[in-house]
């Protein structure tokens, strides 16, 4: 069964083709990669899947339901999460807070009951702090709750764009080049939460430039040229089809 | 700031008990910043110049007078504010303020504290029909003036009548006094509506105006913006004539207009002191004239000192700074006392009694001319 | 530090509150209209400080609870404080319905169409619309309030309704700001884009923080309607908003304790500079800019929340 | 039909102005990205100090009528340009990294401390311009009363913009506003001096501005200290109207709404005149949401 199912996406910017017809399935429980060369619409498609940007044309069924025309935050509510490619913190709030943002989506109360502060207020404002610290526990980032999020190093910021993902309880977890910026020691041990986010039932579908990542963690990858689909399948797949050599070789140093 | 505020307060209260008892204090609450601060600004000089005049003639009651001055703002808050300022510096009465709105936002505060108050210019009816008692005003009512505009209307002979005002108290009131009046007398009011004032282009009003085809026009608003109405209506080679209502007495009018457009304008309004024959008009001129170097820019402001003029001789007349003596001697026993823009008496509400308003009309030298 | 300013606060408080026992009626009548400008931050503070949003017409809200007092105080004699919560409604009803279409402007358009309504409001009074706003001459004659048949009518008694609305109000800020809400709201300010996109319903809580605060003011409008007895168009002019705006800022935005120091500056100085008399407003300007220069945050800027955390190894932790 | 061009050629010669200080307000936020709330009083100091030249020097009387014109113009706007630029030093460089809103305040302070500077230096009563400067004659055309000198000012006001768009356009250092407006950050690592740049905008739009005041004053005659409150907010939505950081938007919108009053003026009623143009502004607002000619910025996710 399929987590996500893309049916023939297309959006133009202008005169330009960003996602040409594109279709692709993210199965269950598995990790899948997005690559292709820069300007091949691999964010385009996750503004798409996530409501920033209204597709011209084609499906978005997630968990069997078309999500093409909600808003974003009922698009998180139902389930899926993102990090951003330009890391999107709210860096004048605190760690904690940022990961409360994600907790968000999941409480009810409202400002009634803020300035009332009654007991079911206060009891889920609780559990929300406990659940966003497990969060931070589960990222590492536990010790810098009460930090600033601007005052974070880069590698801290991504993951706690991914806290603050997780933080909403995602079945499907979008990651925008998750690993940018990242050293080599920071990357090793992103794959290892990567896969442990999986180890949790979520779904994960992420974008990325560092092709060694991308190929030890995804198990099937779908390569996007020009926005359009030129390859679909396992690592191995695709690491030897000559569209992908010719797109990546004509177009970047990669 | 807090420390500020408290410390300030208590040196004015010090301040206010050492010094209390060796002068006369009489408040001037006038606009002196904001969009009225030129009528403020002349109202404060106008006060300042009497109240010096009284002192080198010996005083009042054999005390010096101190004229405290609040600014209002022309803004109702600071007004009320204004006002407790004052009463809480023990004036024994407040001269001011300009603005019926601004006027009634600190009616209560006096009255409540027992504080006389002199209104200039306010010519709003409700301000005295409330029954305060330490309430009174130097200047006429927009009833009376509305009375006499309309007089002034019929007897040349209009049929269609435009009627423009901006959507001020005074000058809506004037136009809806107006208005009612005139179509009592079957006038036709071929045009009604509001000028924004503080505007410079007014062509389209006229434009629209014009359309209407009126025999006259009657402007009850002030007179910046009826000397560009002027300007402009001679620009477009509009030959209607203009009655303008009593804000319109300025000499600025004329600048702003030029003397060949405003010639053959007629404007009502309380004779000013330049037209009034009595010695206290032409020395206070001459006085004015010498400390300043200009005439006064407002009949409004004039008022004031009108005001200042009859509190002292009530004081002086009842030798007691006691509001309800002082009060009562205005209402009673003041009668024709000779003012700078005429005599002067008032009646039991506090409204000044008589006939005051007069038509006016600029001649070809810009200047203004006393209608018989 | 925390206890230090603990001890300053309550101070304070303490000061101010017997404040009216050693001033006479002008400071108290001083220190009254500070109150309102005080609980009109309070509520601005919410839009322009929390939501970072750009609201140059606050004056409008506060306007519409001001004319519902006035109007239902004048025709039906309702009792003044019986009408609070109807001016919240009024106020608070007309700013979901005239924000709405308009949320989603950005920054410096969503100024200019506060500014733009600010104006409307305020020439539909000066036109009398619908016949019930009476023009420029505006309505009289509003009763002062009374609490258990006492009359309220000095500024010593006025003192302790405002400062007590204003307590109330520190009250309900504090615990809306220390919330999912105020937090929302602060996500919102930070990036927007991100906001929407950890599930937070950005239109949602843009228009409800405008409805709060706009609620907020209408109450603060019944109150200043009941002080003044007369209110008129003039009171609610752009000028007003200005003053509301540059008073978060100028204290401390997000801040209320900022928002309080804010609006003993914006009515204390004018009234500190009142010797100076003509010169007291470019004074007033001059001061402006250099507060901003030198706290660029305000005087008491907003500090982070504090949270109790739950702790393996300590119990708990400040975060 | 004749008072609708009538009404219609009312609207263009207010628009035309407004479109002026407009201009202004557009570039400086184009490149600062602040809105300078003191740019009104930079107008009215344009009128002020036009009277004070036009008075003291009898510019006419040794040079006639036209060249005097064209003199105190220049000396205007070369002292409301030193004017804006020094505001700029003052007031707004510091506040440069701070926080927008705090600019804002610091310019809402701008604009108090000039206007009641311009207060004190110059009195509270209004002041008048000298009369008979301008020839007086007004054209006849089919019915249409167009006066000469409203035809001027249109014109100039047109030239000026003209001029000022060639500038942007065609010069390197336009081309270095138009680099510094999109991205200052980048425009620096291009070798752009922003500060320059900044610098330049300052001396532009008040320089705009105080033309734009001195023709109010030579036009209309009748000048105060607050009028750069009424003309600044009215320049400020015609900025916005044409989407504000837009040159030919400003001049759009400046014409638009001087059209849009007079016309709601005409034909709906006098009284509510701003109003309307306000609810105009919203509606178009609400169909594009950055201004007519305001670009529909795309944020980058």
């Amino acid at each position: 069964m399929s987590m996500l199912c893309i049916k023939n996406l297309t959006k133009r910017f202008g005169g330009v083709m960003a996602v040409n017809d594109v279709s692709f399935e993210v199965p269950a429980g598995s990790i899948m990669g997005l690559i292709g060369p820069n300007g091949a619409g691999k964010t385009t498609v996750f503004n798409l899947i996530t409501g920033i940007c209204r597709p011209d044309q084609g499906e978005i069924i997630f968990d069997e339901k078309s999500i093409v025309n909600l808003l974003t935050h009922n698009i998180i509510s139902l389930g899926i999460a993102r990090t951003f490619q330009t890391i999107r913190l709210f860096q004048n709030l605190s760690v904690l807070e940022n990961v409360l943002a994600g907790r968000h989506s999941r409480m009810k109360s409202g400002s009634l009951r803020a300035m009332l502060r009654t007991p079911f207020q206060r009891g889920e404002e609780e559990a929300a702090i406990a659940k966003a610290v497990q969060t931070l526990n589960f990222v590492g980032l536990r010790r810098d709750a009460a930090q600033l999020a601007k005052n974070l190093s880069y590698g801290n910021q991504r993951l706690l764009e991914i806290a603050r993902a997780l933080a909403t309880e995602p079945r499907l977890l979008i990651l925008d080049e998750p690993a940018g910026g990242m050293n080599e020691q920071e990357t090793t041990n992103l794959i290892t939460l990567i896969r442990k986010i999986r180890d949790q039932r979520t779904t994960i579908l992420l974008i990325e430039h560092d092709m060694s990542l991308v190929m030890r963690v995804c198990e099937n990858i779908v390569v996007l040229d020009y926005g359009a689909k030129i390859s679909e399948g396992t690592a191995e797949t695709v690491k030897n089809d000559p569209l992908v050599i010719e797109a990546y070789l004509g177009t970047d140093e990669e | 700031m807090r420390k500020i505020l408290f410390f300030t307060a208590a040196f004015c209260l010090i301040a206010a008990t050492t010094f209390g008892a060796s002068t006369i204090k009489i408040g001037l609450m006038a606009p002196l910043t904001g969009p009225w601060a030129s009528e403020g600004q002349d109202m404060k000089q106008i006060v300042e110049l009497l109240a010096g005049e009284l002192n080198e003639h010996g005083g009042l009651l054999g005390k010096k007078v101190e004229v405290i001055s609040a600014d209002d703002g022309g803004d109702p808050k600071t007004a009320a504010l204004a006002a407790q300022k004052l009463v809480t510096q023990d004036v024994v009465g407040a001269i001011g303020t300009y603005g019926s709105s601004i006027t009634e936002a600190s009616q209560n505060i006096y009255d409540e504290s027992k504080v006389i108050q002199i209104a200039n210019g306010s010519t709003a009816v409700r301000l005295t029909a409330k029954g305060l008692k330490y309430f009174f005003r130097t200047s006429p009512r927009d009833d009376e003036q509305g009375r006499v505009g309309v007089q002034a209307l019929e007897k040349f002979g209009y049929k269609n009548v435009a009627i423009l005002h901006d959507n001020t108290t005074y000058a809506k009131g004037l136009a809806e006094e107006a208005r009612a009046l005139l179509e009592k007398k079957n006038v036709n009011i071929v045009f009604y509506d509001a000028l924004t004032p503080g505007e410079r282009d007014y062509t389209a009003i006229l434009t629209k105006m014009k359309s209407a085809r009126p025999d006259g026009v009657f402007f009850t608003g002030y007179y910046p913006e009826c000397g560009l109405l002027l300007r402009q209506k001679k620009e477009m080679n509009w030959n209607v004539p203009f009655l303008g209502g009593d804000a319109n007495n300025n000499p600025d009018l004329i600048k702003i207009a030029g003397t060949d457009a405003a010639e053959g304008f007629y404007f009502l309004s309380p004779p000013v002191p330049q037209d009034l024959p009595s010695r206290e008009a032409s020395d206070f001129l001459k006085a004015y004239k010498k400390k300043y170097g200009t005439t006064p820019g407002s009949i409004w402001a004039v008022l004031s000192g009108d005001g200042f003029r009859v509190l002292t001789a009530a004081i002086k007349a009842t030798g007691s700074t006691d509001s309800d003596k002082v009060a009562d001697y205005l209402h009673n026993k003041l009668k024709n006392y000779p003012g700078l823009t005429g005599t002067i008496s008032f009646d039991d509400k506090g409204d000044r009694v008589g006939e005051v308003y007069r038509v006016y009309r600029v001649n070809a030298k810009g200047e203004f001319i006393l209608q018989p | 530090m925390r206890d230090h300013s603990k001890i300053i606060y309550s101070t304070m408080t303490v000061l101010l509150a017997m404040s009216p026992l050693f001033l006479n009626k002008y400071w108290v009548d001083v220190l009254n209209n500070v109150g309102l400008y005080a609980i009109l931050g309070l509520s601005l503070n919410i839009i322009v400080g929390h939501a970072g949003l750009f609201n140059l017409g606050h004056a409008a809200f506060y306007a519409v609870g001001a004319y519902t007092a006035a109007i239902f105080n004048t025709r039906f004699n309702i009792p003044v404080l019986w009408l609070l919560p109807l001016c919240a409604l009024s106020a608070g009803l007309f700013a979901a319905i005239v924000m709405r279409p308009i949320i989603h402007l950005r920054g410096d358009y969503l100024c200019i169409v506060t500014i733009g309504l600010g104006e409307i409001v305020r020439i539909a009074l000066i036109n009398d619309i619908f016949g019930i706003t009476q023009g420029a001459n505006g309505i009289f004659g509003i009763d002062r309030p009374s609490i258990f048949g006492i009359s309220i009518r000095r500024p010593h008694e006025f003192f302790y309704l405002i400062w007590g609305f204003v307590a109330v109000s520190v009250f309900f800020f504090h615990r809306l700001e220390n919330s999912r809400f105020g937090r929302a709201l602060n996500y919102l300010r930070e990036d927007e884009v991100a906001a929407e996109g950890s599930g937070i319903n950005v239109a949602h809580y843009k228009l409800a923080c405008f409805v709060i605060g706009a609620a907020w003011a209408g109450m603060v409008g019944d109150i200043f309607a009941s002080k003044m007895t007369i209110i008129s168009p003039e009171s609610f002019s752009f000028w007003e908003s200005v003053l509301l705006f540059t008073l978060i800022l100028l204290g401390g935005s997000a801040s209320i304790p900022g928002v309080i120091l804010g609006a003993f500056l914006i009515v204390g100085l004018p009234e500190v500079f009142r010797g100076i008399a003509n010169a007291r407003m470019l004074i007033f300007g001059g001061a402006m800019i250099a507060m901003m220069i030198f706290r660029t945050e305000g005087i008491l800027p907003s500090r982070p929340r504090r949270y109790v955390l739950p702790d393996e190894s300590s119990g708990e932790s400040r975060a | 039909m004749e008072e609708f061009f009538q009404q219609l050629t009312n609207g263009l010669a207010v628009g035309a102005i407004y479109a002026l200080i407009a201009l202004g307000y557009t570039m400086v936020y184009g490149v600062l990205k602040l809105i300078n709330f003191a740019h009104g009083e930079l107008f009215t100091i344009g009128s002020y100090l036009g009277l004070t030249l036009l008075t003291s020097l009898g510019l006419s009387d040794v040079f006639g009528p036209v060249l005097a014109i064209l003199l105190l113009a220049a000396m205007v706007m070369g002292l409301v340009a030193v004017v804006g630029a020094l505001l700029e030093r003052t007031a707004y460089r510091p506040l440069r990294e701070s926080p927008r809103l705090s600019a804002v305040v610091s310019a809402l302070g701008a604009s108090i401390f000039f206007q009641n500077a311009v207060m004190l230096i110059y009195g509270a009563r209004l002041r008048v311009y000298p009369l008979g400067i301008l020839p007086r004659t007004a054209v006849n055309l089919f019915g249409i009363y167009l006066p000469l000198v409203k035809l001027l000012i249109l014109f100039a006001s047109v030239a000026i913009m003209t001029a000022l768009y060639l500038y942007i356009h065609k010069t390197r250092i336009g081309t270095a506003i138009r680099a510094a407006a999109i991205d200052q950050g980048a425009a620096r690592l291009m070798g752009i001096d922003v500060d320059r740049v900044i610098l330049i905008v300052f001396l532009i739009g008040p320089a705009l501005g105080g033309a734009a005041g001195l023709m109010v004053g030579l036009l209309y005659g009748q000048i105060n200290f607050t009028m750069g409150w009424v003309y600044g907010l009215k320049a400020f939505t015609a900025a916005i109207l044409g989407g504000i950081g837009n040159i030919p938007g400003a001049m759009v919108g400046g014409i638009l709404l001087g059209v849009i009053e007079a016309m709601g003026a005409a034909y709906i009623s006098i009284a509510w005149k701003d109003a309307i143009a306000f609810v105009v502004l919203i509606l178009i607002l609400i169909v594009r949401p950055t201004g007519l000619l305001g670009e529909r910025v795309a944020e980058k996710v």
